[in-house]
């Protein structure tokens, strides 16, 4: 790993653009090295680079060797837009950029008007794609709203819920989107209800005002639908169950991880949807196995699920590359394009020249019982929610 | 009665964070005129000196495994400190600048201080279980309150009257009272100006390590951008209490907290995320008619 | 003296211009994209220092709030520049004829100016009144106002979520061209009758007052003139990266643009465009440390995050070396003839 | 021996120059007067020698100390207590406690406490009206109590020279007499030095001593009060006749 980035380092000379040539493949990250998103962007750049590493170690791209470029935009947008046309100028083919779409569009929407393939590492919006940069840009990860509806459904069909409480931080497109998506799925389900609903701010320091709320129902909701994200999501818990509710509590990915578990002992009753395990139980063996890889790269295990977009974007990329017999942004795209089902590490994955993000997908579900997380059961949902509904 | 009961320790609570924040900031603006930014970086440090530094998101819990009647007065100790510290090297030499360059300074050092907690820990919120025992509900009145809140609101009233106290009857609070309503002549009878201001700013990091600790065991996160929410309206009843006024400070982070809490009950779903569009409407208008704040500080003079 | 003060101070406006001008030159004999994008990015942050510098340099009172014009000029550009099928998508709410409506990126500029200039009538209408402290947190509470209605607003402003598909101008020279006429604006303003009276109001607010200057509204031309000068640098840095969010025109670009103020020194129009140029460079100088430089055979860099610590740490230093700023309230002019020193004739403490 | 002493001090605020090549010496004992019209630069000679406007040049002695530049607190605590105009009491603060903040300056001193609340007495027993409202805020008193106040906290510092800037200012002329009676007492009793600045001679004329006027920053008269207070040129130099 320390290699590797000596090597990145050597490559990232911004005064020294490169010029494309035909013997190279250049990826280009235009992510946050610094700033707030470098916690959500380098665990899933380094998964990219592992899949970069394999593919490199078993001959290389069209029989070339892959190679890195980076550039910084310090979690900053107008930042943001320079790494993205500095890694351009390095002659990136495909640029890589960070997590959020608010972060990540600035670099992206310059690889578009360069007519090169952008994706994000880990954009969960329908917006980050087709929809709000462009007919080259892709996503690795799965919509929000795919979060929220599977929750829906997965309580509504294995744990019999039929009382829901929708508690939404309003705080980021992200949040909104896990409650799009429950909003979508909860009509669907015959006699569940919604019996309230509320909203917070991820930075309020006291959310007790929206508990006295739950708390002043006749009874108590079968389920929260808690829209949220870090770092106010465990805050929100924690004072959830500081008041005594015990309501089973359904989250969007974003809480995933045992890290912030110390915070609230013996959490139970809590659930959270993922795209592999980082728990070791993951029901397919070489997801474990990837982890162990992680670790062995970076000294780590995965802290979240969003270490595994990274790998998949390199995954399918490379395919289509590989299909298309040349890196030019059509052709690409195309292969991108014909992508049903794909099988990846982490579940199919599909693109169509409609939506360039996952709109149905497998999640794995993880429930917390007395502080320890575990995978319990594998559900997706019913059918895809519709590009019109995700576009409201 | 009983949800009633809720809403008002609710407010009480919040109310509570927001008067140890403004009180930590009047209490600096009274003997320097400084408005402190560097505030509520000096909160989230302080929760952050419980954690070893390490860009992990598994927190290694360091300090904060000490047992609370040793944990207590080490995160107190931590916010003096670094509020001392602070003084010491950039704001003493601030002295004779104008409130507007001492502002925009303070704010360079909160960014100094946010950063360099961003490098040694990373942006990603780190979890610590602090004080675990106060987060079960207790039974008040046939209100289920949770522990944390009564304490809260418990600590804060003792803060207060220990304040009060220590102002009132000790020559050191009788010589900050003095220094914070007319500086130049409290050092014109020889109270020493380093000694109060030092007093001021060790004070004042005490308060925000009090409130670094409540939000602590109220989040369970530590994240380095913490205490900017509390800071922000902090800041906010600073002024509205009337700049340099203790008791106006106090009294202004109440009525916030429970302007908040109250809009927040009645707003209707579709306005409640406008909430805080309304609460800073409020503070326009209240400034309007009462621009020297609620509770002027009587012979303050303002040199903004 | 030989030459007229106004010619004298005509000086100001053309010196900045040049340095300005030979900036975008540089970017454009370098050629390079991303640094094409950080010239116009230093543009746009003359443009809001000098916003900033028409009220708070003139007035004496420091605002936070001015940020809030730039989001209104950023969402204006939002609403008139955006392909109307896709507005319908992202902000339904939009009445018909503005969903329609498509101008070209200057004239959204201007508009946003405008826009931005009408609520600073009417927010100074009410804020004015107030100075000191007072009024610098109710110009902060309009931030957070303006700030907390654009993030929810879902149907207009499409709530936190990026407004996407404002055309992106990546060419150096319409930036140029705006922050040159944000410079002669400031200036104008700062020799007009209006201006000279505020500034007398700020150094001698009993005088002023008693020779029956009007403060409150001379504050608010110089408000209504910043807030014009904000909107239009808010809408160009939507065109800038095309997209727009609320947390964009917030706490972080507020105080940015402050400290570029204060370290450049707001006495003075000079101070604020060369707070602007000095900060500028001193965090591109520290980004490239960052990234790595080689020295010999060997790579030197920086640990990340150590720019932002050394740039706050620099901003501390030299306001405690130079509380007034770089430019000490000064103007940058031409040497008198003579033996006196350049800039006397800026206005003075 | 000299308790204070000014050489060629000066004092400016930006470009203006309010106090230009001040000398003079004060002996222990000695009463002072500085008078001389509005904007004489009287105020500012006190800031300078005071340390809260330092001076711009020259040199202040008190006490065998080089005290120029020196902060307030310091200069204060040498014995140099200052009584600024302006009536700044804290208003916040109760009578008895603005009484009691500068006698914190001995407290590292054996047995300051008693020598406090003896000192207390003596200022109560001269103005008895602080003594009955010794509980009250000091912004809800008069003018003229404030000003009591303002010396009266002055003196409890046991200074041994007192600055005073305007002291009749605002006070009925009987409480005014009550004042300097107090001072002329203390004078004798502990040879306390006195600093007086007033606008107009007449005070002066009638309590004796030296006095010196001060016009355009620089003093141009020094003599026996008495004395000059009845020349032409003080009243020539008072108003700046045949200047322009």
């Amino acid at each position: 790993m320390k290699r590797l980035l000596i090597a990145l380092a050597a490559t990232t000379c911004l005064t020294a653009p490169a010029l494309a040539d035909d013997d190279r493949i250049v990826v280009g990250f235009a992510t946050a090295e610094t700033g707030f998103m470098q916690a959500y962007d380098k665990p899933a750049q380094d998964a990219a680079m592992i899949r970069i590493k394999e593919i490199n170690d078993a001959g290389g791209l069209l029989g070339k060797q892959i190679e890195v470029v980076n550039a910084d935009t310090k979690t900053d947008r107008a930042e943001g837009a320079k790494a993205g046309l500095s890694v351009i100028d390095a002659g990136a083919d495909m640029v890589v950029v960070s997590c959020d779409y608010d972060f990540g569009s600035p670099a992206a929407l310059a690889a578009e008007s360069s007519g090169l393939v952008s994706f994000f590492l880990c954009a969960e919006s329908i917006k980050a794609g087709i929809q709000g940069v462009g007919p080259n840009s892709f996503s690795a990860s799965v919509l929000a709203a795919v979060q929220g509806a599977t929750m829906a459904e997965w309580a509504y069909t294995k744990k019999e819920a039929r009382s829901f409480y929708r508690l939404l931080d309003t705080w980021t497109e992200y949040n909104k989107g896990i409650c799009d998506g429950f909003d979508w799925m909860l009509p669907q389900l015959a006699d569940a209800s919604l019996v309230g609903e509320d909203t917070f701010l991820n930075e309020d320091a006291s959310i007790a005002a929206q508990i006295t709320r739950i708390k002043s129902l006749p009874e108590e909701p079968d389920a929260i639908m808690l829209c949220t994200m870090m770092p106010g999501a465990v805050s929100a818990i924690k004072q959830i169950r500081a008041a005594g509710i015990n309501s089973m509590i359904l989250n969007g990915s974003g809480v995933d991880g045992s890290y912030w578990l110390s915070a609230v002992p013996d959490l139970s009753n809590f659930f959270v949807p993922v795209q592999g395990s980082i728990y070791g139980d993951d029901p397919n063996p070489e997801v474990t196995a990837f982890n162990a890889k992680y670790k062995d790269a970076t000294g780590g295990d995965p802290s979240t699920q969003y270490v595994y977009p990274g790998y998949v974007m390199i995954d399918v990329w490379a395919k289509a590359v590989e299909r298309a017999g040349t890196t030019e942004t059509s052709a690409v795209v195309a292969e991108l394009e014909k992508m049903s089902g794909e099988p990846t590490l982490f579940g199919p994955r599909t693109f169509t020249s409609e939506i360039h993000h996952q709109n149905q997908a497998r999640y794995l579900i993880v429930e917390t019982d007395a502080g320890k997380p575990g995978v319990v059961d594998e559900w997706t949902i019913s059918k895809p929610i519709p590009v019109a509904d995700l576009m409201k | 009665m009983g949800s009633l009961l809720q809403i008002v320790f609710d407010a009480l609570s919040l109310g509570s964070l927001y008067a140890l924040g403004a009180l930590g900031i009047a209490l600096i603006f009274g003997v320097m005129r400084l408005v402190n930014f560097a505030h509520g970086d000096v909160i989230a440090a302080c929760v952050f000196a419980l954690l070893w530094p390490s860009v992990d998101a598994v927190a290694i819990v360091f300090a904060g495994n000490l047992p609370w009647f040793l944990l207590i007065p080490f995160v107190l100790a931590v916010g003096a400190g670094l509020s001392v510290l602070s003084e010491l090297v950039v704001f003493r030499r601030f002295r004779r600048a104008n409130p507007a360059t001492m502002m925009i300074a303070s704010f360079g050092l909160g960014f100094v201080i946010r950063y360099f907690l961003l490098m040694l820990f990373s942006s990603r919120p780190k979890s610590i279980s602090l004080l675990p025992t106060l987060s079960q509900p207790v039974e008040i009145l046939g209100a289920r309150i949770p522990l944390l809140q009564l304490i809260t609101i418990l600590v804060t009233v003792a803060v207060l009257f220990g304040l009060t106290a220590f102002l009132r009857r000790t020559r050191f609070g009788l010589e900050m009272r003095a220094a914070a309503e007319n500086f130049t002549m409290a050092r014109m009878l020889g109270v020493r100006a380093n000694r109060v201001i030092m007093g001021a700013f060790a004070l004042s990091g005490a308060l925000a390590a009090a409130i670094a600790l409540i939000l602590g065991s109220q989040t369970g996160t530590a994240n380095i951008m913490m205490g900017a929410n509390v800071m922000l309206m902090a800041f906010i009843a600073t002024v509205i209490g009337g700049m340099g006024s203790l008791a106006g400070a106090v009294l202004a982070g109440f009525l916030l907290g429970t302007v908040a809490t109250v809009m927040q009950v009645i707003l209707p779903p579709d306005a409640r995320a406008f909430r805080d569009a309304f609460v800073y409407g409020a503070v326009i208008l209240v400034l309007i008619f009462r621009p020297q704040g609620l509770l002027s500080a009587r012979g303050t003079k303002e040199r903004v | 003296m030989s030459r007229s003060p106004l010619r004298r101070s005509l000086a100001t406006p053309v010196l900045l211009g040049l340095i300005l001008v030979a900036f975008a030159l540089v970017a454009w004999a370098v050629g390079s994209k991303p640094f094409n994008q950080t010239i116009i990015d230093i543009f746009l942050k003359v443009i809001f220092a000098v916003g900033l510098w028409v009220f708070i340099g003139n007035s004496g009172v420091i605002s936070f709030g001015h940020i809030a014009f730039a989001c209104l000029g950023g969402y204006v550009a939002a609403w008139t520049t955006i392909k109307p099928m896709m507005k319908g998508i992202s902000m339904p709410g939009l009445p018909d004829w503005l969903m329609q409506t498509e101008i070209p990126y200057w004239a959204a500029a201007a508009v946003g100016a405008g826009w931005a200039a009408v609520w600073a009538l009417i927010f100074g209408a009410v804020l004015m009144r107030l100075s000191g402290i007072a009024a610098s947190i109710a110009t902060f509470a309009m931030l957070a106002m303006v700030n907390s209605i654009y993030s929810n607003w879902d149907s207009v402003t499409a709530a936190t979520s990026s407004v996407v598909g404002i055309p992106i101008v990546r060419s150096v020279w319409p930036y140029l061209i705006a922050a040159i006429l944000a410079v002669v604006l400031g200036w104008a303003y700062g020799i007009s009758r209006h201006g000279l009276a505020l500034r007398a109001a700020r150094d001698e607010p009993t005088a002023a007052a008693a020779s029956g200057v009007n403060i409150p509204r001379m504050r608010l031309i110089a408000f209504v003139v910043s807030g014009a000068i904000m909107g239009m640098g808010g809408a160009l840095y939507a065109h800038s990266i095309g997209i727009v969010t609320p947390d964009t025109f917030y706490l972080g670009l507020t105080f940015i643009t402050l400290s570029m103020l204060v370290v450049g020194g707001m006495g003075s129009l000079s101070g604020a465009v060369l707070g602007v140029l000095f900060l500028s460079s001193l965090i591109q100088g520290l980004r490239w440390l960052e990234a790595g430089v080689q020295v010999g055979t060997s790579t030197f860099a920086l640990p990340g995050g150590v720019q932002e610590i050394a740039l706050g740490a620099v901003m501390i230093l030299i306001l405690m070396f130079r509380p007034a700023g770089i430019m000490g309230n000064r103007e940058l002019t031409l040497p008198r003839a003579g033996s006196d020193t350049p800039g006397r004739s800026g206005p003075t403490n | 021996m000299s308790l204070l002493a000014l050489s060629n001090v000066s004092v400016r605020y930006g470009r203006l120059t309010a106090v230009r090549g001040v000398t003079f010496t004060l002996a222990e004992g000695e009463i002072l007067f500085i008078t001389g019209p509005n904007g004489a630069g009287k105020s500012s000679l006190l800031r300078a020698i005071a340390g809260v406007a330092p001076p711009a040049g020259g040199r202040v002695d008190f006490a065998d100390h080089d005290i120029t530049g020196q902060a307030p607190e310091d200069i204060a605590r040498l014995g140099l207590s200052m009584v600024p105009e302006g009536r700044d009491v804290f208003g916040s603060l109760t009578i008895e406690e603005n009484l009691m903040v500068g006698t914190g300056m001995h407290s590292a001193t054996r047995g300051w406490k008693a020598r406090a609340a003896s000192e207390l007495e003596a200022v109560y027993a001269t103005f008895p009206i602080l003594k009955e409202r010794r509980h009250t805020q000091a912004g809800l008193l008069s003018g003229g109590q404030q000003q009591m106040l303002v010396i009266g906290r002055a003196l409890m510092t046991t200074p041994r020279l007192v600055a005073i800037d305007e002291p009749s200012l605002g006070l009925a002329p009987n409480i005014t007499d009550q004042v300097y009676e107090r001072l002329i007492a203390l004078r004798a009793e502990r040879k306390l030095t006195l600093l007086i600045v007033e606008q107009s001679s007449t005070r002066a004329m009638m309590v004796g001593g030296r006095m010196m006027l001060m016009r355009g920053g620089e003093i141009v008269l020094d003599g026996d009060a008495r004395a000059l207070g009845q020349s032409e040129a003080m009243q020539a130099a008072y108003f700046g006749y045949g200047e322009h």
